[in-house]
């Protein structure tokens, strides 16, 4: 399985990570989510989120998941994860990852359950910007 | 044993530092630098039941057994995404 | 709920309709798919599909399916749907759909039902192209 | 009446055309128009169970009862994505 893993502290521009997209001929699914900031967080305005990372760890717990997901979805060819981190602006991604699959029921499931994990053990918070 | 503390998030306003070390009898476990860590951050202790602790890239429980050198990582739950 | 239903003769660009998204501050979450034409169909090599479509149909059909979502998950903002129709190589995407709602969870469950049910009920038919 | 029938994905081949029209009855039934065209398309008539029927944009069912200027759709299952 091919893994990426980007922390990156610039804009996140999904539709050119797409264009850099390769599949072989077997696979026959592309699933891929774009987290944006929204202009309210627990019922407050705010105007951007601020990320942070532990980065080292970050990026190892993200390969423990990855690890995870080959283990389970053994014919997933690619998954592709970008965090961005500092100060993310209302209406921009935070998060955008992409996983291509022989089957769409594949590249769902294991999507859902990347986002899903993450969001317990990878060692990123957010701040919100008033 | 000399045992460094990285704390993340919030848990560096509670704290009023980014990282600090304590010194502890050799088979200290993470219970016991926890102990420590309260009695000097009061403010900390108010988040125990929401603490991860992470050794190095891994985490870690209470019952951890430390090393010299080893990298204490403490912060609130995640949220990323 | 905006509704975008696109049947095309034209190869499916998905950087480029991802480029076009707009989405306001309350949504947080984008999901997209991307159905890709495989080398292999029933374990016989394939160099194309071709896909024919009851036309009127069809877009009515889709409609159906979109009031459903509409009804089931109230708070999606968008639906976007493209079906290629005509020859399609291998390697390229015949289908893109993407969802644009508040959170990952209706994003990835309307996406998923829209898939499963226009293959019961939206006119579409494929011959494999040896 | 005159009942306008359309036939789509590899239906067109059993049948030998994309498009014919039958005489009917008033108030005859998508069920008549069935046997009239699996008596003259024999082919059509072994995929029976696999055939979807549409009125217009809509599905309907053997006991639909067909109007004057009915446009009627036969096809196998559907495939798309």
């Amino acid at each position: 399985m091919h893994r990426l893993v980007t922390l990156t502290r610039d804009p996140i521009f999904d539709s050119a990570y797409i264009s850099q997209r390769s599949m072989s001929a077997t696979m026959g699914a592309a699933v891929s989510f774009s987290g944006v900031v929204r202009g309210h967080e627990n019922g407050e305005a705010i105007t951007a989120i601020e990320y942070e990372a532990n980065e080292p760890m970050a990026l190892h717990q993200f390969d423990i998941l990855l690890d995870l997901i080959e283990e389970q979805w053994p014919m997933i060819e690619t998954v592709r994860i970008v965090h961005r981190l500092g100060k993310v602006p209302v209406g921009e991604p935070s998060l955008w990852l992409e996983i291509i699959a022989p089957h769409r029921a594949e590249a769902f499931a294991s999507g859902q359950f990347l986002i899903d994990e993450m969001k317990k053990s990878v060692p990123i918070w957010k701040k919100m910007i008033g | 044993m000399t045992i460094r503390v990285q704390f993340w998030s919030y848990f560096k306003d509670l704290s009023g530092c980014a990282e600090t070390t304590e010194q502890l009898p050799p088979g200290a476990t993470i219970d016991q630098l926890l102990k420590n860590l309260y009695a000097r951050f009061p403010k900390l202790s108010a988040m125990q039941n929401s603490t991860l602790i992470a050794v190095g890239l891994e985490y870690q429980g209470r019952s951890y057994l430390l090393n010299e050198g080893d990298e204490v990582s403490l912060f609130p739950p995640v949220q990323g995404g």
